[in-house]
């Protein structure tokens, strides 16, 4: 793999005494797709939040554009480029739609033009902007994904943490979010996703890696993770394929 | 736990009950007369925690609880009834005003709920001071008799003690019971998710109620107890204070345990007792120590305890984590 | 077969947004049926209604022909209905296998025997085999509130089977849910819809669990119902690629 | 009865006072979900600093300065890093207790080290009255109004209308989220309590010469303003104001047309049905939530 | 070998200015007593309990106190909590002397209970007397504060003016710690009473007493100590002018002796001491004049030695002015009738002893 912009080694850490990541290694090249795929409760969401400075690792490194981030905060992630969108309900319901949105662009450099780029963002998702002054709570579920999706568009990230984005999203949805990822890979934004719905996933990716139990099974082009028969069995939904055939 | 630890939790169990039990025979008045405010006040406090600790139910009028059952308790034995009998109507009574003030419950919740039990609290308190026909007003019930149990007169600070330590055990046992059967368990179901609780079947309203009948029912109970207890009763120890206080001592002891209340009582009604060698600074000092214990462990003193239980158990599921892994290993 | 659920023109309004509007429909005892439509065209709110988290602004629900709108979720759930959350909905500091028999408690004797009966309700086998079932067992004793996404999701379908509901409604169960797992969900649920007579109702996005699982689907589309048929047919459906499915 | 407008200016002149209390119960509900029951020490405390500070020979404009820095300090800073911090994260009621312990404190530590009687406080606004439509209004109470007015537009600006504001609500209603999108939370919660803090002293300066600087005069205070805060809308810092001049003016009515004996009564009814029927208060806006 | 004191009173809760008062009234005359060589050449020792205002703390503190068999209980002030220990001192045998001046304290015949100053029942005739005879009120408005001491001098006073032919027009309770008195005035005045008695704490009779100036209500204003002394004349300003009140024992008394006391208090403590500074103080002063009376310290017949005894200021100067306790253990003494003139107590009226 040519330069890596993101590496991560050896990652040792968990909740409390429970260790969930049993040293973890990857690397993601530069201006790629990669998914991570693996079962429930792999430790997928818990390597990002380790990347993302939100764990406590015992052990191990994360490298990223060529410096140390290692247990970072927050801000100084996002400063170094780095933008993360997690798993599950992440909106502020109590504030409007658009107040919602217009929050993720407080960790912007000078050079962004936010109000441009809100409206650019509503413009990719009629839903929010139809209801950008209704009180975030009371979007449907996909809607606020929606949102939170929208919302991680306002900065310019060299690189973008997304977990399940596809959760509570229509078919029509999906494909279009998985189109906004490529369009940014193409702009040579790096994206490390995790997906369930990993065949579509795997179809738009450059690269693949299957996470088990807290360790990296294996790290691959995706076509090539996409045509393994074993993982295909474990991890892609194989035997569903057959009965419904 | 394992293996060796329930024996030992036995043992020591039986050793604090004994200790309950023998060594106040030669505490003097003062001491026993403290140690009995502390059973009734862990009575008080076990309701309270039954409501807010395990059905997530936030009251803030217990202490009005207490109010009614110490009332009705006093008002009926200066009138020749036998304490049992006051007890038994301080129950109902509290349980009828209890369910009736859980109502509110089914409409809101958290800090709207504690503002509707803290105003019901204050009005309690301005009924007992002006209903003066009834409570004596504001000056009180005094010569509030002590019973005669088994024909024995507890007139004297050690047997009222042991009347006080009796019905603290038989509550305990009840509560205990109370909260391993299912309902116990749908307590918790309204605390932690009543949405996800009513599409199971749990049916929200019956428990809520029940939550705050019987938690207040508990505070009439110790409010039975206190009135012979103190043998005079006027509305100013049953204001909006109390309440706060046996919210306090719940806190502190750890909401949602069930030894939470023994401990947030002691620290409550003995540690103000044990600072008074320190005169004026004492009430400072006990405010200092509250806010110590909660900046060390804000989900109360058994919080601590419960982090390390919390620690060992997922250290066993680490070890069960860790034989998937070698029998993943060893599959490839 | 009879209809088990009859749902006539419910309408359920938000303020000037109409969110439901007029959507009747009937499922059979034993069915599957699916219900798909876009982002927050009604689906979880049409669920609410019927089971009465919200109250409809009009319209009916029986059950078996009998009337139930505004009924309580609680007394719906004892009628053997039961159900899913889209977002996660279980009780986070009790322990897994707590929650499993909470679900099936209510069920088991009246609220008498609960108090003086056995703690479990006798429930702690049954909670055991979910347990299993959804690899779940190093975490048996984990406050439920730890598990991962995808496990909570997991741990609330296997809430809604505890009571042995007659009908239940899925919100969306899929979401976050690894295909071989999805899978054995699928069959778990064909088993039941088999064995049991089971009749089911599935909100869901993922194309392949909802046209492999179910005998009918149904579309909805800004609060109406926009078609209902077969799966194959609904897939071949222009205005359902055109409003939904995308090419 | 004597005269209605008369009771209700008296009303209003209250119910100003359990206004500028109640902003602050707002303010911190709305940007960081807390509850401090020792607000009304809070509002009792800097006028004793104040005190402390003219005993020791600094003028009354020196006094005020560094009453309003020391409050900052102590019930700003301090109270934020000893207390909110460790406590926050575990849900409303520790805090809640903490800060009822804290009020004994501030109380004890009051009566211990200044004085258990009440002591008078210069009025910084002229003392007097003006007539309005030949009713007798004082001047005091309208200076205390207009600065709750103010501090409550203030406010509502700022959390609505700015990014600022924003942000701190932001890190109220889901920190975890919002540090992950780069909010500092820890300088949004920070300055919530120091705006609190600043706003408290400004109350005592107010308030003060009309109530007298006593330890306990926190109490009566705290409560009315709890529950004005309450009506009004704990979530909108405007509520505060609709509900203390609501109680005010309440708590006089009650007073003449009621009974003497149950006119505390009377606005706790008034606040247990408006909770009933409009949970989020007057102002309030509704926490509504999807399933 | 010291004698022992205990002290039970409320450090702290709503009666926290009462208690700290008698505190340190107590805490001063031992010390004055102390440099003085004591009470019959033994040194004066005192404990102070805090009884939270709370009559349940109250007992226990009480009870701790009697535990360690005092020489002579002292305290507490308020009524309730006295009612709920009175009964454990007597059992104790040990006298108590305390600061309560409910009328019912002293008429349930406990042989053991000594006030420190008048009860209800002999102050409020003479409020009553005065409002009736002097001030000629055909129709009085009485306000007073809802506790136990509010009401329990409402009770006397309102039966008393209605003996008398007074009739009560207006009968106003406020709470403790009140602030806002428009609504109360605003009664009174539109029941255009012909004097108005006030029986309210200090500090809430200092905001009455401003509120009754802003509404122009004109009617003379009668009350106690607790509505003319120099704490509610700095708190009032010049509203207080022209209020009257019927002082039993007072700091502002024209007594040299007392305003020596008042000097030494001040001059301790950096505040002016109310009445209840007095109690504490006169009642060290009554066990030591006892005690000398009997020549020994001997706590079981000190209640019977004090019971009808007369102490003069001329013997014992510490007692200030002369006091008799009768059989029950009520007071009598001197007391005065004084107005507020320009911001300054003058005596209008010495009333003499009743009997
Ligand atoms: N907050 C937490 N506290 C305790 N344990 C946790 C917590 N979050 C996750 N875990 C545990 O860590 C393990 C891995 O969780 P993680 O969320 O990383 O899984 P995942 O691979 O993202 O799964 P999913 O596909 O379901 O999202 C799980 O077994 C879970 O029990
Ligand atoms: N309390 C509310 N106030 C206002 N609008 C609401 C409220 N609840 C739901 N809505 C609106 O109703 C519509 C339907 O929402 P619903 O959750 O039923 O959609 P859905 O079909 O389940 O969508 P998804 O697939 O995204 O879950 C949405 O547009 C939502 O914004
Ligand atoms: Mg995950
Ligand atoms: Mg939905």
């Amino acid at each position: 793999m040519s330069d890596p912009i993101l590496s991560v080694h050896n990652l040792v850490g968990g909740y409390g005494k429970m260790t969930i990541l049993n040293g973890t290694s990857f690397a993601v090249p530069q201006a790629t797709i990669t998914t991570i795929i693996g079962p429930n409760g792999a430790g997928k969401s818990t390597v990002f939040k380790a990347i993302f400075g939100l764990l406590k690792l015992r052990e191990g490194k994360i490298n990223f554009a060529g410096r140390d981030v290692t247990n970072l905060s927050q801000r100084a992630l996002l400063n170094a480029g780095i933008c993360y969108v997690p798993q599950g309900r992440n909106i502020f319901p109590e504030l409007s739609v658009r107040h919602n949105i217009e929050l993720g662009g407080v960790a912007a450099g000078k050079g962004i033009d936010l109000p441009m780029r809100i409206e650019a963002a509503l413009d990719l998702f009629p839903a929010l902007r139809r209801k950008s002054t209704q009180q975030a709570s009371t979007l449907s579920g996909g809607e606020q994904k929606q949102l939170e999706i929208a919302r991680s568009l306002l900065l310019e990230p060299k690189l973008v943490l997304i977990d399940e984005p596809s959760i509570g999203l229509s078919p029509l949805m999906v494909q279009q979010t998985f189109d906004i990822l490529k369009s940014l890979r193409d702009r040579g934004v790096t994206i490390l996703m995790i997906e369930q719905n990993a065949r579509s996933a795997l179809e738009i990716s450059d690269f693949g890696i299957v996470l088990e139990l807290g360790q990296t099974r294996m790290v691959d082009k995706a076509d090539r993770i996409l045509n393994d028969p074993r993982i295909g069995q474990l991890f892609l939904g194989g035997a569903m394929e057959e009965s419904a055939a | 736990m394992s293996g060796f630890a329930k024996p030992l939790k036995i043992a020591l169990g039986l050793i604090v009950i004994a200790g309950l039990i023998i060594v106040p025979m030669n505490f003097n008045r003062y001491g026993l007369f403290i140690l009995s405010q502390w059973a009734v006040m862990t009575i008080a406090a076990m309701g309270l925690n039954l409501t807010l600790g395990y059905a997530g139910q936030v009251s803030l009028a217990q202490g009005a609880f207490v109010g009614i059952g110490a009332y009705a308790a006093a008002i009926m034995t200066t009138h020749g009834w036998p304490l049992p009998a006051a007890i038994l109507v301080a129950i109902i009574l509290s349980f009828a005003v209890g369910w009736v003030l859980g109502y509110p419950a089914l409409r809101v919740q958290h800090h709207y709920l504690a503002f509707v039990t803290l105003a019901f609290s204050t009005l309690a308190f301005l009924v007992f001071r002006n209903e003066s026909w009834l409570t004596g007003g504001i000056y009180g019930i005094s010569n509030i008799p002590r019973p005669h149990i088994f024909g024995i007169a507890t007139n004297k600070p050690l047997p009222f003690y042991y009347v006080c330590l009796g019905s603290l055990a038989i509550v305990s046992l009840a509560v205990w019971w109370l909260i391993r059967s299912p309902w116990g368990r749908a307590f918790m179901a309204l605390r932690e998710n009543p949405l996800r609780a009513q599409s199971l079947g749990i049916d929200t309203r019956r428990y809520t109620l029940m939550a705050f009948a019987i938690g207040s029912a508990l505070g009439g109970v110790a409010g039975a107890l206190y009135a012979p207890l103190t043998q005079y009763i006027d509305p100013v120890p049953f204001n909006l204070s109390l309440s706060l206080d046996l919210l306090m001592m719940v806190i502190v002891g750890g909401a949602g345990f069930y030894f939470g209340p023994f401990l947030g009582a002691m620290i409550a009604v003995l540690l103000p007792e044990w600072l008074r060698f320190t005169e004026g600074y004492y009430l400072m000092l006990y405010a200092v120590a509250v806010m110590l214990l909660l900046i060390w462990s804000p989900t109360g003193i058994l919080g601590i305890l419960d982090r390390y239980m919390a620690a060992r158990r997922t250290k066993a599921a680490s070890a069960l984590r860790a034989v998937a892994k070698s029998r993943l290993e060893t599959a490839q | 077969m009879s209809a088990v659920l009859e749902v006539t023109d419910i309408k359920k309004n938000f303020g000037g947004i109409s969110a439901v509007d007029g959507v009747s429909f009937d499922v059979r005892e034993g069915e599957i049926l699916g219900l798909i439509g876009p982002n927050g065209c009604g689906k979880s709110t049409l669920f609410n209604c019927i089971l009465g988290q919200l109250t409809p602004s009009g319209g009916e629900v029986k059950l078996d022909g009998k009337t139930v709108t505004g009924l309580r979720p609680s007394e719906l759930n004892k009628l053997g209905v039961s159900r899913t959350f889209q977002l996660l909905q279980v009780f986070p500091k009790l322990s897994v296998r707590e929650n499993l028999i909470l679900a099936g408690q209510e069920h088991q004797g009246n609220m008498a025997s609960r108090l003086v009966g056995r703690s479990d309700a006798g429930l702690t086998d049954a909670a055991n085999q979910m347990i299993g079932f959804f690899k779940l067992d190093h975490l048996a004793d984990e406050p439920a509130g730890g598990l991962s996404y995808g496990q909570q999701k997991l741990l609330d379908a296997a809430m809604a089977f505890m009571g042995g509901p007659r009908l239940v409604l899925l919100d969306e169960p899929a979401g976050g849910v690894n295909p071989s797992m999805l899978a054995d969900l699928k069959d778990r649920l064909v088993a039941i819809n088999r064995e049991k007579n089971a009749t089911f109702v599935v909100i869901e996005h993922n194309m392949e669990f909802v046209m492999s699982l179910c005998s009918r689907v149904m579309v909805m589309a800004e609060g109406k119902v926009l078609a209902m048929g077969r799966p194959d047919e609904v897939r071949k459906n222009p205005a359902v690629i055109e409003a939904y499915l995308g090419h | 009865m004597s005269n209605l407008f008369d009771l209700l200016v008296a009303g209003l002149a209250t119910g100003a006072i359990y206004a500028l209390v109640a902003v602050g119960f707002t303010l911190l509900w709305q940007t960081s979900q807390t509850i401090n029951f020792a607000q009304g020490e809070f509002v009792m405390l800097p006028a004793f600093l104040m005190l402390a500070a003219m005993h020791a020979g600094a003028p009354f404009w020196l006094a005020i300065i560094l009453g309003i820095l020391l409050s900052m300090i102590l019930l700003g800073l301090a109270f934020k890093m000893l207390l909110v911090d460790p406590m926050m994260r575990h849900g409303v009621l520790p805090l809640a207790i903490a800060t009822m312990a804290l009020a004994i404190g501030i109380k004890e530590a009051v009566k211990q080290f200044f004085s258990a009687e009440a002591s008078p406080f210069p009025s910084i606004v002229p003392t007097g009255d003006i007539s309005i439509l030949g009713h007798a209004v004082s001047l005091q109470s309208i200076g205390v109004l207009v600065v709750a007015i103010l501090a409550v537009l203030g406010l509502t600006t700022l959390l609505n209308r700015t990014s600022l504001g924003h942000q701190m609500q932001a890190a109220a209603q889901n920190p975890t989220v919002a540090r992950i999108i780069g909010v500092p939370v820890e300088r949004m919660i920070l300055l919530t309590f120091l705006i609190n803090a600043f706003l408290v002293a400004l109350a005592s300066l107010l308030i003060t010469p009309i109530y007298l600087a006593k330890f306990s005069s926190g109490e009566v205070l705290g409560q009315a303003a709890f529950i004005a805060a309450i009506v009004g809308g704990f979530n909108q810092v405007r509520g505060a104001i609709a509900g203390g001049l609501l109680i005010g003016v309440l708590d006089n009515l009650a007073a003449s047309y009621v009974s003497t004996q149950y006119r505390a009564a009377v606005p706790l009814i008034f606040l247990i049905v408006v909770i009933l029927f409009r949970p989020q208060g007057l102002l309030g806006r509704a926490e509504e939530r999807t399933v | 070998q010291a004698i022992k004191l205990a002290d039970v009173a409320e450090l702290s809760g709503g009666g926290a200015t009462v208690g700290t008062n008698w505190k340190n009234g107590i805490d001063l005359a031992i010390e004055e007593i102390n440099a003085k060589g004591g009470v019959l050449g033994r040194k004066l020792e005192v404990t102070h309990a805090d009884s939270q205002s709370n009559p349940g703390v109250a007992r226990a503190q009480v009870q701790k106190a009697l535990d360690a068999e005092p020489y002579v209980l002292l305290g507490p002030g308020y009524s309730g909590s006295v009612k709920v220990t009175a009964p454990l001192a007597a059992e104790a045998g040990i006298a108590q002397i305390m600061g309560g001046e409910a009328a019912e304290l002293t008429q349930a015949g406990n042989k053991f209970l000594f006030r420190t100053s008048f009860g209800q029942q002999s102050s409020m005739p003479k409020v009553a007397k005065y409002i009736h005879d002097e001030m000629k009120a055909k129709s009085v408005a009485v306000v007073w504060v809802n506790n136990d001491f509010g009401r329990g001098g409402r009770d006397v006073v309102v039966k008393e003016l209605d003996r008398l032919g007074s009739k009560v027009v207006a009968d106003l309770s406020t709470e403790a710690g009140q602030a806002d008195f428009a609504a109360d005035v605003g009664k009174i005045k539109a029941a255009n009473p012909d004097a108005v008695f006030v029986y309210l704490n200090e500090e809430e009779s200092a905001r009455i007493l401003k509120e009754l100036k802003r509404q122009g209500v004109t009617a003379p204003l009668m009350g106690e100590t607790t509505l003319i002394g120099q704490k509610v004349i700095e708190l009032a300003g010049d509203a207080a002018n022209g209020a009257r009140g019927h002082v039993g024992l007072t700091t502002d008394a024209p007594v040299d002796l007392i305003k020596a006391f008042r000097e030494k208090f001040s001059k301790k403590y950096n505040y002016v001491p109310d009445h209840n500074g007095l109690k504490g103080y006169l009642a060290v002063y009554m066990v030591k004049a006892t005690t000398e009376k009997m020549g020994k310290v001997d706590s079981k017949a000190f209640a019977d030695t004090l019971h009808g005894l007369t102490i003069k200021a001329s013997e014992e100067p510490g007692i200030l002015m002369d006091v008799t306790f009768d059989a029950n253990g009520d007071i009598d003494r001197q007391s005065f009738l004084v107005e507020v003139v320009e911001g300054k107590q003058v005596v209008k009226q010495v009333l003499p002893k009743v009997k």
